[in-house]
């Protein structure tokens, strides 16, 4: 029978990752992944990731995708792709089918990243045609080229909530509203600012009554819920949507692992039904390990080290590496994962109220109620600062680990420091250029270029822009708030794309000075 | 796993709600009335319920409904969803044609 | 009818795709690209129902799009349950709405 | 609670929850049913291909089997008010060779022997009969009053009346040991708990053997892992019962479209599993090509699940039913040999009769539990 060292079953971040530090050991590695394309959920992820350098912050998903394919390639992993793992018998014997056969192999260890599932709610209406999941919008429009709807009402405010609304927008869908039954926007506040700001209405404490429609969806009616969830009677909105997107969360995807006869658990910490395992992968049977997604729902990029984590773990349980190198890399990527597990999003924060952030400033109630940061609020955080003549706003109100914006600025005038999670701070006496590293490297784009007062009475900002069409030098508009709503007329006067900024159009617009730190994004009229 | 239960043990009688009629499994068509109607009937682990009412032994598998059903099942028990084995996964994972499932090889054709 | 397919993506910029072809919805004419999945063809022309229910005759369509919830299947070539959201699309392909597990209408069943 | 019953019954599966059941029916609830594992219905019970079927058993068994289709089966649905979906659209044995026509006739001849109706027929009219099958099928046994119904709620059926009628169901209770008090049975110890009854009846499958060793009693049982497979809902096609000369498959379709097939890969007896009762990766590949053989237009149809059980074989092929004469109070049903799912009606009923009148309408002398004998 066909034999490897290791197989991996799934392909995406964690699969992949694992593959590379197993194969770069001298395993003999094959990847099996159901899908057309490789990458996970990484081929659907447009947006910049968060962490440090070591994390591939500010790259992209899917570059981050066709970045760890080209390695697998080189180290010389075989990925397989359109082959479904149908069993994981015995013996550690996975059977896959590839084409119009099945083919039975054997790892002498095995790694299932099989990644994980999307939960579901119900209400009435909800098998209707348009009510799609969130993972099906970003497979529709980033991987096939096609709109998921027109119109498109979003349930559920965390990251995948947040990113796939701004992702709907980016290809031509209007996002009539962003709803979620928690109290609080589950996801990261910059990536909550930057839909809002658009104009996208939030509602929180509400969720869906019926999706209406008989054919398929025509219309969606929300209220508003109590503490305990319930309905409460005359807070009912109606939109008229074609389609109403699921994201409410997901759930590991270790079926196989329970079929093998792992002993298993029901974490609700780790979003569900999960291998017992340790914190390197290692299950309940010997030589069966897991990576990613599988073993507790977190972030892709966690996913990666976890990967490289089990890969090294692997190579060690078949002797590929003495148990003081593994033991040495395993203390780098402890440090690595512990970078991405702190801050008021980490894994033990999962669930908690935060107020305040580490550096003891009160987290802005707006920005957890309706998504951006209130006007009266944005002056309390280090990174927004005053000066004469062009600097960076950091806009940055939440500790979550990332700091691209540390590394893009030359002049070192913005600080994090060596704690990951840190708000950014604007350092004295720095000169700003003007360069629109920061703005274009911030993946939470979070970061404007403000000049306050021109001399004319006017101020300019200049922002992030990842839109199309791409407005003109000389198109007149207005300016958004943080909230979505006009604030002023603007004009854009400059409009910069470079290769350095990566798709992130810089766009400078021109507004009445008294509205520098209120603009902060550009609509065409 | 395997842990006692009683099935005389008092759950309370069935009470109709105004959402049983909400589908649960999409693939079978069981609704929420049904589930809970079941587990009065005695269906108290999810492998039981499975097999009663044909929940998650659709096309799918279960793989959309499994957690909305363990959570009602639950809910009717009076116990928490992570009391409550999930029903076992069985090959194959995806569904898979008579004639592809049949033709077994050694070898892959050809690299891919 | 709304434009669905996105000409240009401000990140992704323009999609390669596979040669322009035809196939038929329920014995009408369509056209898509080749090897992209059937229910992205189906999607593009505005279609919106791939099948009624076996017990409630309700529609559906596509809901997860990556070949698990297998809400999307239609009689694809006289075969059912295929799952056109993975399915990739030929030229000729014979593309039917699938009322319970037959392309034949209830009331025709 | 108290732990003590008038009868506790030992297995949860379709026989302990059919016993269950008809003693209820006969005003005896004050019965506890012991299940070892999570499940009611767990062992074969589930994982059976769902026949109720004469046609070729043993001709010892055939009186009990041939009763429960006349007198149990046709009303059971409503008797259990759930859908046992039962069709009783006879069941085709079918062959492929000379030799296969040779075992299906001998077959045949002894059932007509004790008055079943079954008759040899040749490939047209077994293709009159189901016009899917292959022109490899030159023969096949036709018995008319076989069928097929659902293992599944049926099973749970039963065990939904019988406990809404009163009986304690307790699962996750294997039982270890049985013990005499007084020279009668009486207790049933599990890890964590002494049952008493006044009748015990052991229907625990294949853990029967090691059970009745404890109160000395053997039944030469060995196991043997069957396999099962079920395709995706396909439009109608037919309704009789399937098997085959060769037992390279048997199956049938069901009422909600899917075919359920058995099979063999002629490993069995060597297959093991996890502890989970798992699928060998050998044996659904070898039934889907079985079945291609005789229905080439299934090539088409998705597996969506598969699924393995212990078969309880015993030395002759025959089930042990009945009283255990050497000990007062003692009671097995074992060793069914994998088609113990079509009798059940049968056995629930004449051993509730036997536990509580001690006598039975079907003479149950040849499948007694000390029959085995060395064959010299």
């Amino acid at each position: 029978m066909n034999r490897y060292d290791l197989i991996i079953v799934g392909a995406g971040p964690s699969g992949l990752s694992a593959a590379i530090e197993a194969a770069k050991r001298g395993m003999k590695v094959v990847v099996f992944d159901e899908n057309e394309k490789p990458g996970g959920q990484l081929f659907k992820q447009i947006h910049k990731f968060f962490g440090s350098k070591e994390h591939r912050a500010k790259v992209r998903g899917f570059v981050i995708g066709q970045q760890l394919l080209d390695e697998a390639d080189e180290v010389g992993v075989e990925v397989v792709l359109n082959a479904t793992v149908i069993g994981l018998y015995q013996d550690k014997e996975v059977v896959v089918k590839i084409g119009d056969e099945v083919i039975h192999y054997k790892g002498d260890s095995i790694i299932i990243a099989t990644g994980a599932a999307e939960n579901m709610v119900t209400f009435p209406g909800w098998t209707l045609p348009g009510v799609i999941g969130a993972g099906a919008a970003q497979t529709m429009m980033n991987l096939h080229g096609v709109k998921p709807g027109q119109r498109v009402l979003m349930l559920g405010s965390g990251n995948v909530g947040l990113v796939v609304s701004f992702q709907l927008m980016q290809c031509g869908c209007e996002v009539v509203a962003l709803v979620d039954a928690a109290p609080r926007v589950g996801g990261y506040g910059v990536h909550a600012a930057k839909v809002a700001r658009t104009g996208v209405p939030f509602y929180l404490s509400h969720t869906i009554v019926k999706a209406e429609g008989d054919n398929k969806v025509t219309g969606v009616t929300i209220a508003q819920v109590d503490s305990s969830f319930k309905f409460i009677p005359g807070t009912e909105k109606h939109f008229e949507v074609d389609t109403i997107c699921l994201a409410v969360g997901l759930s590991p995807m270790s079926q196989l692992l329970k079929m093998a006869g792992c002993e298993m658990e029901d974490n609700p910490k780790r979003g569900g039904q999960v291998p017992i395992c340790d914190e390197y992968g290692r299950t309940s049977i010997a030589g069966i390990f897991v990576a990613g997604d599988v073993s507790g729902i977190e972030e892709a990029s966690s996913a990666m080290i976890e990967g490289r984590m089990a890969g090294v773990v692997a190579a060690e349980y078949l002797g590929y590496v003495r148990a003081e190198e593994m033991e040495a890399e395993l203390s780098v990527l402890d440090n690595a994962l512990d970078g991405l597990r702190q801050g008021m999003f980490a894994p033990k924060n999962r669930g908690k109220e935060i107020a305040k952030t580490e550096e003891g400033i009160d987290i802005s109630k707006n920005l957890l109620l309706h998504g951006f940061v209130g006007d009266d609020e944005i002056e309390r955080f280090p990174g927004v600062t005053h000066k004469v003549g062009v600097h960076p706003v950091m806009e940055c109100t939440q500790n979550i680990p990332c700091n691209p914006c540390q590394d893009a600025c030359k002049k070192g005038c913005i600080s994090i420091g060596a704690n990951i999670t840190s708000l950014p701070i604007v350092v004295d006496n720095s000169q700003c250029i003007n360069c629109g590293m920061c703005v274009a490297s911030c993946s939470g784009q979070a970061i404007f270029l403000v000049d306050e007062d021109c001399g004319d009475g006017t101020a300019t900002v200049t922002l992030p822009y990842e839109f199309l069409p791409l407005p003109e030098v000389g198109a007149k508009g207005k300016g958004l708030g943080r909230n979505g709503q006009i604030v002023c007329d603007a004009q854009v006067v400059s409009v910069k794309s470079a290769k350095a900024f990566d798709k992130t159009n810089l766009l400078t617009i021109r507004v009445p000075k008294e509205y520098a730190m209120k603009a902060r994004f550009f609509k065409a009229v | 796993m395997n842990s006692i239960n009683d099935r005389s043990r008092d759950i309370g009688e069935f009470k109709s709600m105004p959402d049983d009629d909400m589908l649960i499994c999409r693939c079978e068509e069981i609704t929420k009335g049904e589930i809970r109607k079941a587990v009065h009937d005695g269906m108290w682990t999810l492998t039981e319920i499975r097999r009663y009412l044909r929940t998650g032994m659709g096309l799918c598998q279960g793989q959309t409904c499994s957690k909305l059903v363990k959570g009602i099942v639950a809910r009717e028990l009076g116990i928490s969803p992570a009391e409550l084995e999930p029903a076992t996964s069985r090959v194959p994972m995806r569904p898979i044609e008579m004639k592809v499932f049949a033709n077994e090889a050694e070898k892959l054709k050809e690299a891919n | 009818m709304p434009v669905t397919r996105i000409k240009e993506h401000p990140i992704l910029g323009v999609q390669e795709k596979g040669n322009r072809i035809r196939f038929t919805f329920d014995g009408k004419e369509v056209e898509g690209y080749e090897g992209e999945p059937i229910a992205a063809a189906l999607k593009a022309a505005g279609l919106m129902v791939h099948r009624y229910t076996k017990k409630e005759h309700k529609p559906r369509g596509i809901f997860c799009a990556i070949g698990r919830c297998t809400d999307c299947v239609m009689v694809v070539d006289g075969i059912p349950n295929v799952r056109t959201c993975i399915t990739p699309l030929k030229s000729g392909m014979d593309v039917r709405t699938q009322y319970g597990v037959s392309d034949k209408p209830f009331d025709k069943q | 609670m108290k732990n003590t019953a008038e009868v506790i019954i030992i297995g949860g599966g379709i026989i302990g929850c059919a016993v269950a059941y008809y003693l209820a029916k006969r005003g005896v609830t004050d019965v506890i049913v012991l299940e070892g594992s999570d499940h009611i219905g767990n062992g074969g019970s589930s994982r059976n291909g769902g026949g109720v079927r004469q046609s070729g058993r043993d001709v010892r068994e055939l009186p009990l089997v041939m009763y429960g289709i006349k007198n149990l089966w046709p009303n059971l649905s409503e008797e259990l008010q759930v859908a046992c979906e039962y069709h009783q659209d006879g069941n085709l044995r079918l062959g492929k060779t000379e030799k296969h026509r040779e075992i299906l006739t001998k077959l045949a001849n002894n059932a007509k022997g004790v008055g079943l109706d079954v008759r040899m027929i040749d490939g047209d009219e077994v293709r009159q009969i189901n016009p899917y099958l292959s022109d490899e099928v030159i023969c096949a046994s036709w018995c008319p009053t076989d069928g097929h119904a659902n293992p599944l709620t049926t099973t749970l059926g039963y065990y939904k009346m019988a406990r809404k009628m009163g009986v304690r169901f307790i699962s996750g209770e294997p039982v270890k040991e049985l013990r005499l008090i007084k020279g009668r049975i009486r207790q049933v110890i599990t890890p964590n708990s002494i049952y008493e009854g006044e009748s015990v009846l052991v229907a625990a499958g294949l853990d029967s053997r090691e059970i009745l060793t404890t109160v000395g009693i053997d039944i030469p049982m060995t196991n043997s892992l069957l396999e099962c497979l079920v395709t995706e809902a396909q439009p109608h096609m037919f309704d009789q019962m399937l098997g085959t000369a060769e037992a390279d498959f048997y199956g049938h379709q069901t009422k909600h479209g899917s075919f359920v097939f058995g099979g063999s890969s002629g490993l069995e007896r060597y297959n093991k599993d996890n502890g989970m009762v798992s699928n060998s990766s050998k044996t659904a590949p070898c039934i889907c090509r079985g079945i291609m053989k005789y229905f080439p237009n299934l090539a088409n149809a998705k597996i969506v699940r598969t699924w393995a059980g212990w078969m309880d074989a015993s030395a002759d092929g025959v089930p042990a039913i009945g009283k255990v004469e050497e000990i007062n109070g003692l009671y097995v049903a074992c060793a069914f040999n994998g088609h113990g799912f079509g009798i059940a009606p049968a056995v629930g009923e004449q051993l509730a009769k036997l536990i509580t009148t001690d006598t039975t309408d079907i003479d149950l002398y040849d499948l007694r539990y000390d029959r085995y004998k060395a064959k010299i």
